[in-house]
């Protein structure tokens, strides 16, 4: 994990803490505090302060091996035999989508989408997330006669299907192309207005982050090394030049020299 | 820098019969691995030990007062079947080896899933599982017949004490194979006790139960030599031992026979099963 | 059916007569473990000039298998398996035997009777579970009791089960037998066990002594072998003798040191076994030999023996001359 | 909304020491699968086992004259023990064993490679296996002493025989499983024959051979009743059919324990390899 | 798979078998001819013709689901037991990332990285590769030791170790953030100056397929849909306006409405 020359240093803690925005008061839906988690002798996280209201959007950059998922995971209740310290609080309906798409391999497409769900009308539902994730038909195949994307969209359909109070997702789109991407997002845009879940998603796209997220975290060396809140107007891009600012801000924070060729 | 690519036909032209006679030109690196299955393939095996056999009598090479020729072996079941011996014994046999089997499969399995899933279950099964495995059936054999007499319990309790050690094994090893992935998996999702077990743990611990099964069948057939040896009147295993003191070699060899035959077909039956419950896999069994 | 092997062989007897010497590099397999250490305690080993070599096999099944196999060329078993091996198609021939001074006292095996049983005669067994083992010389043994009960197969009920180990004693003291025959230390072994509970012994009052050493015909038509063999008779009797007169010797080197028996065990089967006998002629032991074929065959459905065809009469008075020379020497 | 979150100490603080102190509050679903490993747990079952024999034994409740007191089983193995016989038969036994292992390994293993890397290797190795392990051991005695005599040779054989099974089916179905992507792999990168055996086979292949290996450690020792029934003057074979001839109880039951004592041994150390040897996986064992 | 109305029709095939333009002359190092694969009764490629000179770098885009593995896949010589006709070919040695970063998991990342390799100086080699993508101190660990990204990068550096005349690359950087995703564009294009393989890149994002690639090729419908040249001021973005242009017109063949929101 290198270190980041370009990168902000460590902010203040009132900021590191400060709860979404756009959602009022209230108790935050996650909270974090002095999250220490390492491997051997490696410290991953060095002490993570994050709050995350309720129904707040949160998008997590940083470089690759910074922590993210080391993170994700600490908040999912994975990590019992990692070492570390720190105090985490989170909901109790909590839904993950992994980095790696983590289907499993024994059962259908359908199988896994319903996986661990209690509802009477699972099958239905499910069959419509995965309509909706453009999917329709592919219910009984089994995981390994998807493609990369395919599989991606049904570990997405997993998570729509469910309404968690807090949804934690690993690069959800990693493997999807522009367009497919693009309706994605909107899907997940359509699940967070519906049940309001805190949302907490891991990206490498600064543009995706922007688009969909209330507040943008950077972790660099271990900590919340920059946070931003994204105004709505950014958001969608009505405001053009605050969008293209925050961008190159949040590039300038992981590192890429945003004077030098265009990427 | 030329292709080292080789003219073959199609595995199968694709659906549009317009482009069945196109040319298929693949690029064929040495293919690792064993290849495609073929049919019937695991006849030769078989065919070629019965060969040898047949010609080994033949020749002399084979002195038939110590394994009788493949001839004289057809005629004894012939006659053995004619008058209905064998069709009673192994009907007899199969009813136990198939009641052991069953009680094996559920002990076995069930012994798995609690010592495979908790700590405390494995520190108190799975070390006595190991202590029954390595002590010799037939050393157990006196213990039984004072705690279980000598009727048919006894016997079928010997057959699943034989047959629920396999399936404990495999089924265990493949439980506690299952990659933490899918463990990780079913707890975000909230899957339960009992769900995590029927979408996770079984499924996973499948292809070790199959194997498991493989060598418990088997197991059970041979069961019976010892069991059927004990206030028997009937099954192969008595038929074979009846043989065995008045030395009807002949008899001997066609029940080597029968159990060889029950054998291949027992666990041939398994492995079609497996097949088709483990479709899901793609491995090099391919 | 089912017989097709069986009583086929056509028994002729060797005439051609012994060797005096054997032929020098002459080897023979001896399977027989007890006169081993007995010939090395006694020192006769030293008597055999020529290569023997020594199998720990003993026993019908296991004899007639390695019989098979050419592995061995003497066995040591009781009248049992010589008309087995027969049956099965193994040309074999007795060349020595013994047997005990007032057999009927001192039998190889008792009838066990199970705690309970209520079986105090060998007519008490009409009607009763009797462990049987159809190969073995216990199940022909079963089958002799019976027929000095007058009793048949059906008049009992014949609970089939290998006598290996304490099989029998162990189904004798669960009651899943009433009646089962049981030898050498485990009758004391049942009797101290499970008198208090009512079980006992009910001697049968048959003669069940024969001990036979026997080999396959094919070995004894080699003259070389034949020889061997009769060399070896001899030191066999020899040491019969030498057992017979070092009763301590023989406790100490054979059932405490190699057995692994306590001298109390050791003591009561030395004796249990009385005195030996190793008669001169075959005739009443052939007699005898006849009658048990004739029951066995009629029982188990076999074809009729000769029993005079399973000796090689050229071995007679081999083993009974050097016996009774060998007590001769001893006392002068 | 609040937070199910239990207030359990850091799993071990990270190396700053500074930091030791600190609070650790995580998460806690409940968790699946069996958890952390505890050291020394395996010997709860043994120990239980051992304190039901002592107790059942001390309170009459087992007969002395079926099952040996422990006790008595101690005396007797100090007896053996101090006149040199239990060590003898041991080293013996365990000299036949560990040749018969030996080779058995060698064998299987061999056998597993040929028959699950090819189709042909496959038709004509896997059914006759199949028919071996189907055919009762004891009825397969005659024949080998036919072939092979009555010396030490036959009873190694005997041995490499019950052997080889295991390892053949378990090396063969853990090279089947290995997953297809990773052939892919192979092939793309060049390997050949040898780097795809050594590379991707073997090591995917090991985790099924280990449990090939803890089935036929156990066999072998087990065979040994068997084998050393036929012209042994030693071993604990030997041991224990003699006792059981003389109806020495104690000296069978202190077989048995030997028998016990050996097996778990043998499967430790097995199993203690191939955590080892295994370390790479990430799987539910922990 | 969903049909993109906004996607361009097939084009004449004298246009999908043009070969690179900067190459210069010469046979093709692959030349894929009437290419047809499919998987029970669903087509997935109908009919693709591809060559690729020498020395020429495609990228290759298309929907998620539209067969782009499926293709690479053939190229390799990996789908035997496929369905379909056509003639390829390609070269001895190829070289492949998959879409899945596909580490060995009971080897190292060292040993990962020299599978196969029979030079004597592999495993410095090795070494070296892995501290090119950032990875040097890793070489003892297990795969499952390390990040998504991290894992992705040890693929990398396995095909950066080798020499192929051809490299087929599935998308090997999805998982890397801005910044390592620079750096590892810059590593491929050291490889590909050193050695000049052939080179097939599957990609989703468009700008890396320009920056990157000399032609770019769209599969749509399981047939080639699209080619672009990609001009070297273009590639180097010196001519904006140029790039632009090309990004429109790819992000409209992929089905992208580029006039509505800013993705
Ligand atoms: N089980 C493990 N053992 C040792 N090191 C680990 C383990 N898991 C993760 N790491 C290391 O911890 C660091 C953080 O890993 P993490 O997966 O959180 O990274 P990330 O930010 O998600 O990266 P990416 O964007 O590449 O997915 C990495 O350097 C990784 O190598
Ligand atoms: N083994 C298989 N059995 C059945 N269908 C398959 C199999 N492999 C791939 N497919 C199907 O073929 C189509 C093309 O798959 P492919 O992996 O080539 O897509 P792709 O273009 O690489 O997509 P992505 O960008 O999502 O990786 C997909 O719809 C997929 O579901
Ligand atoms: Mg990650
Ligand atoms: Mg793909």
């Amino acid at each position: 994990m290198a270190a980041h020359p370009g990168g902000l240093t460590a902010v203040e803690p009132s900021v590191r803490t400060r709860t979404g925005a756009r959602t009022g008061p209230g108790a935050p839906t996650v909270s974090v505090r002095g999250l220490i988690r390492g491997f051997g002798p490696k410290g991953v996280l060095n002490g993570v302060d994050l709050d995350i209201a309720p129904g707040e959007f949160v998008a997590l950059l940083g470089p690759s091996g910074c922590g993210k998922s080391t993170l994700l995971r600490a908040l999912a209740g994975l990590d019992h035999d990692v070492k570390g310290s720190g105090v985490i609080n989170v909901p109790d309906r909590v839904s993950v989508v992994f980095q790696d798409s983590r289907l499993l391999p024994w059962d259908t497409v359908l199988g896994n989408v319903t996986l661990g769900l209690r509802d009477h009308d699972a099958d239905t539902k499910a069959r419509r997330a995965l309509a909706e994730v453009g999917l329709a038909g592919r219910e009984k195949s089994w995981p390994h006669e998807l493609s990369g994307g395919e599989q991606q969209r049904v570990a997405l359909a997993r998570s729509l299907v469910r309404e968690p109070q807090l949804l934690l997702a690993d690069e959800p789109f990693g493997a999807l192309d522009a367009l497919t991407r693009i309706k994605m997002h909107g899907l997940l845009r359509e699940l967070v207005s519906a049940h309001r879940p805190a949302v907490l998603l891991v990206t490498h796209d600064v543009d995706e982050a922007i688009a969909l997220s209330d507040r943008i975290v950077v972790l660099d060396s271990g900590l919340v090394a920059t946070v931003r809140t994204v105004a709505p107007e950014i958001g969608s891009a009505v405001d053009a030049a605050g969008h293209e600012a925050l961008r190159r801000d949040l590039l300038t924070a992981l590192g890429v020299d945003v004077n030098a060729a265009s990427h | 820098m030329s292709a080292p690519t080789v003219e073959r036909p199609a595995v199968a032209p694709h659906q549009d019969p317009a482009l069945a006679g196109r040319d298929d030109v693949r690029p064929t690196g040495r293919r690792l691995g064993p290849g495609r299955r073929r049919r019937l393939a695991w006849l030769l095996g078989p065919s070629a030990l019965l060969l040898l056999w047949t010609a080994a009598s033949a020749t002399g090479l084979l002195d038939p007062r110590i394994l009788s020729e493949p001839w004289t072996v057809v005629a004894t079941a012939g006659e053995l079947i004619a008058d209905g011996r064998l069709q009673e014994n192994l009907a007899i046999s199969a009813q136990r080896a198939g009641l052991g089997l069953f009680f094996g499969i559920v002990v076995g399995a069930l012994l798995a899933l609690v010592s495979g899933l908790s700590r405390a279950g494995e520190a108190f099964i799975d070390g006595p599982v190991q202590i029954k495995r390595a002590i010799p059936g037939l050393a157990l054999i006196p213990l039984l017949i004072l705690w279980f007499g000598i009727d048919e319990t006894m016997k079928v309790l010997t057959i699943t004490l034989g047959v629920f050690v396999p399936i404990y094994l495999q089924t265990h090893a493949g439980l506690r194979g299952i990659d933490l992935r899918y463990v990780e998996l079913a707890q975000t999702v909230g899957l339960g006790r009992a769900g995590f077990i029927r979408k996770v743990v079984l499924p996973g611990a499948l292809p070790g139960f199959f194997l498991g099964l493989r060598f418990a069948v088997t197991g059970a057939w041979v069961s019976l030599v010892v069991v059927e040896q004990i206030n028997s009147t009937s099954g192969i295993g008595y038929m074979m031992e009846l043989a065995r003191t008045y030395g009807q070699t002949n008899i001997i060899v066609l029940g080597l026979a029968v159990y060889g035959i029950l054998g291949l077909l027992s666990d041939g039956i398994v492995r079609l099963i497996e097949r088709k419950a483990l479709s899901w896999q793609r491995t090099l069994a391919g | 059916g089912g017989s097709a092997t069986a009583g086929n062989a056509q028994p002729t007897q060797a005439t051609s007569p012994l060797a005096t010497t054997v032929p020098a590099g002459t080897t023979i397999t001896v399977g027989d473990p007890s006169v081993k250490v007995a010939l090395e305690l006694s020192g006769l080993i030293k008597e055999l000039d020529f290569k023997v070599e020594f199998a720990n096999i003993s026993g019908g099944p296991q004899t007639t298998e390695a019989f098979r196999a050419n592995a061995l060329d003497v066995g040591s078993v009781a009248d049992i398996p010589p008309i087995h091996a027969t049956w099965t198609g193994l040309d074999v021939r007795i060349i020595a035997s013994v047997f005990r001074q007032d057999a009927v006292n001192h039998p190889l095996y008792e009838l066990g009777i199970a705690p309970g049983a209520g079986i105090s005669s060998l007519q008490d067994l009409r009607g009763k579970k009797i462990a049987y083992s159809p190969g073995q010389a216990q199940g022909a043994l079963v089958l002799r009791i019976l027929e000095k009960a007058g009793l048949g197969q059906d008049d009992v009920k014949l609970v089939e089960l290998p006598s290996t180990g304490d099989v029998y004693s162990t189904a004798l003291a669960s009651k899943q037998v009433d009646a089962a025959p049981i030898g050498g230390v485990q009758i004391k072994r049942y009797l101290s066990k499970y008198k208090a509970d009512g079980a006992s012994t009910l001697r049968h009052g048959l003669r069940d002594d024969p001990g036979h050493l026997y080999s396959p015909a094919k070995v004894l038509d080699d003259p070389a072998k034949a020889a061997a063999l009769a060399a070896y008779v001899e030191v066999w009797g020899k040491a019969k003798r030498w057992i017979e007169d070092h009763p301590e010797e023989w406790l100490e080197g054979y059932y405490v040191k190699d057995q692994g028996l306590s001298r109390e065990d050791g003591q009561y089967l030395i004796d249990a076994a009385g005195k030996a006998d190793l008669p001169l002629s075959w005739t009443e032991a052939i007699e005898r030999h006849q009658k048990t074929i004739d029951l066995l065959a009629k029982e188990q459905k076999k074809p009729e023996l000769v029993a005079a065809d399973l000796y090689d009469t050229r071995y007679e008075t081999i083993a009974g001359t050097a016996f009774a020379a060998a007590g001769k020497a001893g006392a002068a």
